[in-house]
């Protein structure tokens, strides 16, 4: 393919990159170059190498063999330091801030305006705040990040590095938990930057994003350069293929209608329930066999909704009633012994052991609702963690390595694997498809509609509303932190949704 | 005598340290006089805090039970502008804090070490003699002090040789593992003729730890060591220790009259009162000495 | 800013208790609400807060220094051989014996960056060390009677009813505020926050952790110095035994002071008062006077216990309120 | 392929064998044993009968930590069941000595457990309360004195010897044996791992964390009540003074030693004991080698660096960067 581009000189050549960890190949000689000026798609599956390549070009892993020019020079970075200090900023694919420090901090961590070698506070709070407005984001700059979603943090992650990039923007997944707005608000700025010859590196699974913004597209695929091309000689169908290196099964098709007549078992109703100043109180009725989906802006409150159905928060009033029994859900093991599930948003900090291996992460759940004292055999558990690497096709299927070591995507594969495990009556799932490539996406989608299929309630949350109409049988709309609407039948459509949530303000400002 | 004596007593480390605590209070019981003792857990910083805090209470008189010999100066000038007395018990200081207390009630710890040095070089009587040492803290004066008190003792004796020294620190379950270590390092005890411990405790163990190894202290293995603790005379008793010296718990005794002297009648006592280092022995018949001080509080 | 005052109610919640505390002592006794007891208080524990304020930076990194209390032992021990034996002028020592501090923090320092090693044990093998090499130079107690330290220890402040701000206390005092600037006002401040908030994340966003984390240590290091000159003011003398266990009580005083063990929250004025309320605890013990030794201990720990059952039912009712903080788990 | 060693354990177990090569060089008998009374005596024995009492805090420590936890408390825990069962030893029989002793340090955990889980008290300060206090009740319960006991029962318990092995070193595997089935024979152990690895995600996942939080400061309790009682049999007497004095730092010491890390997570008691009984060893050696004591603690640094430097993961990387460019410039020679 495109292999070698002679015209105009590339601002950042990369040539046969390679590294292992510990004997396993994560890239393997890989070149790749970006121009001034342009957004370069860099697609592949999860764990093909994405971000251990970005990592290896900004010197945060150290690569085995390669070399890297900017503007025709060799350099070889050994830190994020000497990345940033060398013009190029990263966006790593976790956020990568301290969730600590307050949101002003985090933006200028390192470059803080100074006076005497003092922080000049009001200085930086005033910057921050200009900054983030061109993102569309009011917040109060001097609370922590850690308490804002991590959309909000996200945001602020982009924002530092746009700030700091002189040559070269590296992006990877930072679109994976925003919503159609912000992601607008993203590609303004990415434009912006581009036309100042800025290049951009961008990683996302999402295709339609890569068609909208980019220029040129890399595919990597099990750690090697799969190919190359301008993005208008490289239709969607081929891009699919070349990153899976096969034909995908089309999953996403709209879900057939549920079938009318016997009206399926309520397997939980919540009356008025809430949480003063998390949530406004609402009634959700789930069914066996049923999808409830929740759409909303970032921080509209669906987060919230699905820790309260789940006891992770406690609710402050109203009624639950599971299979027609009043009960009262106080805690994550209260809801769990009701059959319920939940895999939260957060991966990282809510849901990952990331020391722990795959085998025990998917089968901690289960484990814990067994008790400490029937513990499973190590046969049940190899059994388990050999179905669900087979079933979602977790890569790389070694059981025993530690979760943490995982592609992102494969990460959230592993939790979805850990509450299937415990096959319970409702699962929740909060964006479960949040960085997972588009060969697992319509694998998860075509999963929760064999889950339906097989009587399980499912309460979903996602901002991929595409992605929601093809197999929800009910979507709750939220605002501002209250439930507003409930549309079912045919009122699901991506169309009507956005209708729906557009009568809310539409900048984040409202919290 | 109707007055308010602050004490600041260095910890509650050992049964001596115990017993002086107790002793002192029975003895200002005897005398009617209000003693607060604050327990400085063997740190200096605690001692210096404790006597600012006497001084700004505004008691009669201050005792102190030193825990290192230096860095009294300041706060003892501050007791000397309020005019508060103090009186040094067990521990000397620094001669340079000479005229910042009224007096010292002590016993001369390297004489200690002396006695028990002479008396093994009196028993040996011209044969030659290893000898291992179970020294206190590394770095506690009493330690040193007994350390060279012991050398002075046994320097005009060629045929006494201390052959291996380590730390005990002052305590029953080291002094066992040392002594255990020293019968493995020294051929399993046959070479070892005696055993010289800072303190009894130390010694209690070692003697534990002889008899495990199947050596027999107090004839193949002579013992002297200091302090002059109940254990000790049991072990005398069953002529399994050979001598210790006395340090006697009772210093606050000296030191009330002194004050009470002092305050009443003006009365400057001597600035060294020093308390006798009895040397015991098996033929001191132990077992009385034992019932004698088993209900001190040792 | 409601945030932003909630972030401070550990240390709100530190200072109410110690006023408590100190009314209350001073109901019990009517000495103890003087200038004096508040003067002692600064000056007996001005070693302690100074230990402790570097201890504030390395909590805060998420890591600690066990080695603080030997580095104060050996300072104390060198700058009497180096005045008496040496003839090394108390000034020149002083600079000398920071300049060794600041060496051995930075090796501990770099120990623990480049071999990635935890900082638990390199500061343990730190306090072997620092406390072994001082045996090995005495194992006497040495007294400094160099004019200066006469004169240092005689200086100070005087006030009615015998009350004294001591050197020892001003200098305290000053470090106190100098480390409240550096650590609340600049570039290294907040870096110190970033790396105990994530180490992984502050090297990704280009902060350069192995300096920082050098540099923690070292400044730890050089205040443990600082607290051996000021300990060695204190008592004219240097002594190998000196301030053993010291590290235990600035970290117990750090954490009373609001910080998290586990790093990225904390405040220097809170360590601040953490001492001040275990100074109380020991003045008020003292002031008692008829407790046996045991009984000390026991009221001690009890004191403790009901300062920090008090601090922790204070931020709790602060906190009702608001939503929980993300993040903080015992 | 470069042959790899089994990663776990290699370190600590290399680490000992080298200190105990370093005992014998210092004193030639170390490995001898001769049998005396039914029991083997020798430098060798030594190490663990005397390693015993830490080797036993550090099971319990293993446990805490793995939760992100630590206990300052063990050694006046110690002490103070060291004090009761010295006290009861002579006028009640073995099986009450024993019962009253663990109880006590079962309550001792109980406490520690509920300040850390149920207040909320960042477990160095909660268990920091108990260190200063406990101390306090074990002085209190002797009076500050040595309180010495006859009862040959408790006696052998700490001189005594099953099977020519010391009895402290019997418990001390029972215990090991014990807690091993405890933790890995059921599923504690995966949700101490976890917990300690992830707090929020295992609470989500449905973990009783509080609950395990307690049970492991209640063990922490018992070990260290177990420790005290060797300890006080060992002397025939209760030294409430300096039983068990700083030996928290050796317990931690040891759990680190062994691998385990001081932010919770994967652990391994059989390390965690192997790493008590290095630090032993190394105290052992110190006494054979005659060095006069003051440089002690100087060699104990130096020993304790150099065993961690040969465990960090960077020294390991070094080492596997060797292998790796060994075993490429190997097959880069065939193919050209
Ligand atoms: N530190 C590490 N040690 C061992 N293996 C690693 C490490 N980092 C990454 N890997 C492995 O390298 C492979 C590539 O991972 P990478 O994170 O680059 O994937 P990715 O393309 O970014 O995937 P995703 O889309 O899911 O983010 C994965 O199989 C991963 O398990
Ligand atoms: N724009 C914003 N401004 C201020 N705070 C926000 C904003 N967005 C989110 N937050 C904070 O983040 C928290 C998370 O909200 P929540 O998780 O309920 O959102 P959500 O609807 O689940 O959205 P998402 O999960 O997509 O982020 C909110 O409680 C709020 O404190
Ligand atoms: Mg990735
Ligand atoms: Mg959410």
């Amino acid at each position: 393919m495109h292999a070698t581009e002679t015209f105009p000189p590339p601002l950042l050549a990369l040539a046969g990159f390679s590294k292992s960890f510990a004997g396993f190949k994560a890239l393997d000689r890989v070149d790749f170059s970006l121009r001034a000026g342009e957004i370069h798609a860099l697609l592949g599956e999860n764990g093909a190498g994405k971000s251990t390549l970005i990592k290896a070009m900004t010197g945060v892993v150290q690569r085995d063999a390669g070399s890297l020019r900017l503007d025709g020079v060799e350099i070889a970075p050994r830190s994020a330091e000497e990345a940033v200090r060398a013009g190029i900023a990263t966006v790593y694919q976790e956020v990568n801030l301290a969730p600590n420090l307050s949101v002003a901090q985090n933006l200028f961590l390192g470059r803080q305006p100074t006076r005497f070698g003092l922080v000049r506070e009001g200085e930086m709070r005033r910057r921050a705040r200009a900054l983030l407005s061109e993102f569309g984001l009011a917040i109060d700059v001097s609370a922590p990040l850690e308490s804002y979603s991590v959309a909000v943090q996200h945001i602020v992650a982009i924002a530092r590095a746009v700030d700091q990039s002189a040559r070269v923007l590296i992006l990877d997944e930072p679109t994976a938990s925003l919503d159609a707005h912000e992601v607008e608000v993203l590609f303004a700025v990415m434009r912006q930057l581009s036309a100042r010859g800025i290049g951009i590196v961008f990683v996302t699974h999402f295709l339609d994003q890569v068609y909208a913004i980019c220029d040129r597209i890399t595919v990597l695929r099990n750690g090697r350069l799969a190919g190359s091309a301008p993005v208008d000689e490289l239709p969607r169908l081929d891009l699919v293929r070349l990153m899976l290196g096969r034909e995908l099964s089309e999953a996403t098709s709209r879900r057939p209608p549920a079938s009318e007549g016997e009206a399926p078992a309520d397997v939980a109703r919540f009356r008025g329930v809430g949480k003063a100043g998390t949530i406004a109180p609402f009634d959700l009725t789930l069914r066996a066999g049923h999808v409830v989906g929740l759409a909303g802006l970032l921080g509209s409150g669906r987060t919230e909704t699905v820790r309260l159905v789940f006891g992770a928060d406690r609710a402050d009033c109203g009624a639950v009633e599971v299979a027609g029994r009043a009960v009262s859900i106080g805690s994550p093991r209260e809801a769990m012994a009701l059959g319920f599930g939940y895999c939260p948003e957060e991966r990282k900090t809510e849901g990952i052991v990331a020391e722990l291996t795959v085998r025990e992460n998917i089968a901690l759940a289960l484990q814990a609702r067994r008790g400490a004292l029937s513990p499973l055999s190590r046969r049940e558990q190899d059994a388990l963690a050999a179905k669900f690497i087979g079933l979602l096709d977790i890569r790389p299927p070694d059981p025993e390595r530690p979760v943490g070591l995982l592609s992102g995507g494969n990460q959230q594969k592993v939790l979805l694997a850990r509450w299937l495990a415990t096959a319970p009556r409702l699962l929740i799932l909060d964006e479960p498809t949040r960085g997972i490539d588009v060969g697992a996406h319509a694998e998860i989608i075509g999963l929760i509609r064999d889950l339906c299929r097989e009587g399980m309630a499912l309460l979903v949350v996602s901002s991929e509303l595409e992605e929601l109409v093809t197999y929800a049988d009910e979507v709750v709309v939220l605002r501002d932190r209250a439930h507003v609407a409930r549309l079912s039948g045919a009122e699901i459509e991506v169309s009507t949704i956005l209708a729906t949530i557009a009568d809310a303000p539409a900048s984040l400002a409202a919290a | 005598a109707d007055m308010t004596i602050g004490f600041s007593q260095i910890g509650s480390e050992s049964g001596w340290r115990a017993a002086e605590t107790t002793v002192s209070k029975a003895e200002a019981a005897k005398r009617n006089i209000t003693f607060k003792i604050a327990d400085a857990q063997q740190k200096q910083e605690n001692q210096i805090k404790a006597i600012r805090s006497f001084v700004a209470q505004g008691v009669d008189a201050i005792f102190l039970a030193p825990v290192v010999a230096t860095g009294w100066d300041s706060v003892l000038k501050e007791a000397q502008e309020a005019k508060i007395p103090v009186v040094l018990l067990d521990r000397d200081i620094d001669p340079a804090g000479k005229d910042l207390y009224l007096t010292a009630v002590t016993s001369d710890s390297v004489h200690e070490g002396k006695v028990a040095g002479e008396w093994l070089v009196k028993t040996v009587a011209g044969k030659p003699c290893n000898v291992v040492e179970l020294q206190g803290t590394v770095g506690a004066s009493v330690a040193t002090n007994r350390k060279k008190g012991f050398e002075d003792g046994i320097a005009g004796a060629s045929n006494v040789k201390i052959v291996r020294s380590q730390t005990g620190d002052f305590t029953r379950a080291k002094g066992k593992e040392v002594m255990e270590s020293f019968i493995k390092a020294e051929g399993g005890g046959k070479n070892i003729c005696a055993v010289y411990a800072h303190n009894d405790d130390m010694m209690v163990g070692a003697i534990q730890a002889m008899k495990e190894a199947g050596l027999k202290p107090g004839t193949e293995v002579l013992t002297v060591s200091i302090d002059a603790v109940p254990d000790i005379f049991k072990a005398m008793a069953a002529g399994e220790a050979n001598a210790t010296v006395e340090l006697t718990p009772n210093m606050a005794g000296p030191a009330f009259d002194a004050i009470i002297a002092f305050k009443e009648k003006g009365t400057v006592p001597p600035k060294w009162i020093q308390t006798e280092s009895k040397l015991y022995t098996q033929a001191d018949n132990p077992m009385a000495v034992y019932e004698s001080k088993k209900d001190l509080g040792y | 800013m409601i945030r932003s005052l909630s972030r401070l109610s550990p240390v709100l919640a530190t200072a109410a208790v110690f006023l408590a505390g100190f009314v209350v002592c001073s109901l019990i006794y009517p000495n103890f609400a003087s200038l004096r007891v508040v003067m002692n208080l600064l000056t007996d524990n001005a070693f302690l807060v100074i230990v402790a304020v570097g201890m504030t930076f390395v909590i805060i990194s998420g890591g600690i220094d066990l080695s603080v209390g030997s580095v104060i032992g050996f300072t104390t021990v060198f700058l009497a051989l180096a005045i008496e034996r040496w003839g090394v002028p108390p000034l020149a020592a002083f600079v000398l014996i920071l300049v060794i501090c600041a060496a051995f923090g930075a090796g501990m320092g770099a120990i623990i960056q480049y071999f990635e090693l935890p900082p638990f044990i390199v500061t343990l093998a730190g306090m072997f060390l620092a406390r072994g090499v001082s045996f090995l130079l005495s194992t006497e107690s040495l007294p400094i009677t160099a004019d200066l330290y006469a004169h240092l220890s005689d200086h100070a402040f005087r006030f009615d009813g015998g009350a004294r701000l001591t050197v020892p206390a001003m200098i305290m005092l000053v470090v106190v505020v100098g480390g409240m600037v550096l650590l609340h006002l600049t570039r290294f401040g907040a870096n110190v926050y970033a790396l105990g908030g994530s180490r992984t994340a502050t090297g990704l966003m280009g902060i350069n952790v192995a300096r920082t984390t050098v540099l923690i240590y070292t400044l730890s290091s050089v205040l443990a110095g600082l607290a051996g000159i000021v300990f060695s003011l204190y008592t004219s003398s240097g002594y190998s035994l000196s301030a053993v266990g010291v590290e235990l009580d600035a970290i117990a005083a750090v954490v009373i002071g609001g910080t998290l063990l586990s790093g990225g929250y904390g405040f220097i004025f809170g360590s601040f008062l953490g001492v001040m309320i275990q100074g109380l605890i020991q003045t008020y013990i003292s002031f008692d006077g008829m407790l046996s030794s045991w009984w000390a201990k026991i009221a001690t720990g009890l004191l403790l216990f009901a300062f920090i059952a008090f601090q922790q039912l204070t931020l709790h009712l602060a906190r009702r309120s608001r939503r929980a903080p993300a993040g903080v788990h015992p | 392929m470069a042959v790899r060693l089994p990663r776990i354990g290699t370190a600590q177990i290399v680490a000992l064998g080298l200190i105990l090569v370093a005992n014998w060089i210092v004193s030639p008998q170390f490995f001898d044993i001769r049998v005396q009374d039914g029991r083997l005596f020798g430098s060798l024995i030594d190490v663990f009968n005397r390693g015993a009492p830490v080797a036993l805090l550090s099971i319990g420590m293993v446990l805490v930590i793995a939760m992100r936890g630590i206990d300052l408390s063990v050694g006046a825990v110690m002490a103070i069941c060291g004090a009761i069962a010295a006290s009861l030893a002579d006028s009640h029989s073995l099986p009450v000595v024993l019962a009253a002793a663990l109880g006590a340090g079962l309550l001792c955990g109980l406490w520690n457990g509920l300040l850390v889980a149920v207040l909320g008290i960042q477990p160095i300060v909660a268990t920091l309360i108990l260190m200063v206090a406990g101390r306090g009740i074990a002085q209190l319960i002797t009076e500050g004195r040595i309180v010495t006991f006859t009862s040959p029962d408790l006696a052998f318990l700490g001189g005594g010897s099953v099977l020519g092995l010391p009895t402290p070193v019997v418990l001390t595997l029972g215990m090991m044996a014990l807690t091993l089935l405890l933790v890995r024979g059921t599923a504690l152990g995966l949700m101490i791992e976890a917990t300690g690895g992830n707090p929020r995600a295992s609470a989500l996942a449905g973990i009783g964390t509080r609950l395990i939080t307690v049970a492991v400061y209640v063990w922490s309790g018992l070990c260290a009540a177990l420790a005290g009682i060797v300890a006080s049999a060992d002397i025939l007497g209760a030294d409430a003074n300096n039983a068990g004095l700083w030996l928290e730092l050796d317990a931690i010491l040891a759990v680190v030693i062994g691998g385990t890390s001081l932010f919770g997570g994967r652990f391994s008691i059989l390390l965690a004991v192997v790493g008590a009984f290095i630090i032993q060893a190394m105290n052992t050696g110190i006494l054979l080698s005659g060095f006069p004591p003051e440089t002690n603690l100087v060699v104990k640094a130096v020993v304790v660096l150099t065993v961690l430097l040969a465990q960090s993961p960077r020294l390991g990387g070094h080492l596997a960067g060797l292998g790796v460019l060994f075993s490429r410039s190997k097959s880069g020679g065939k193919r050209r």
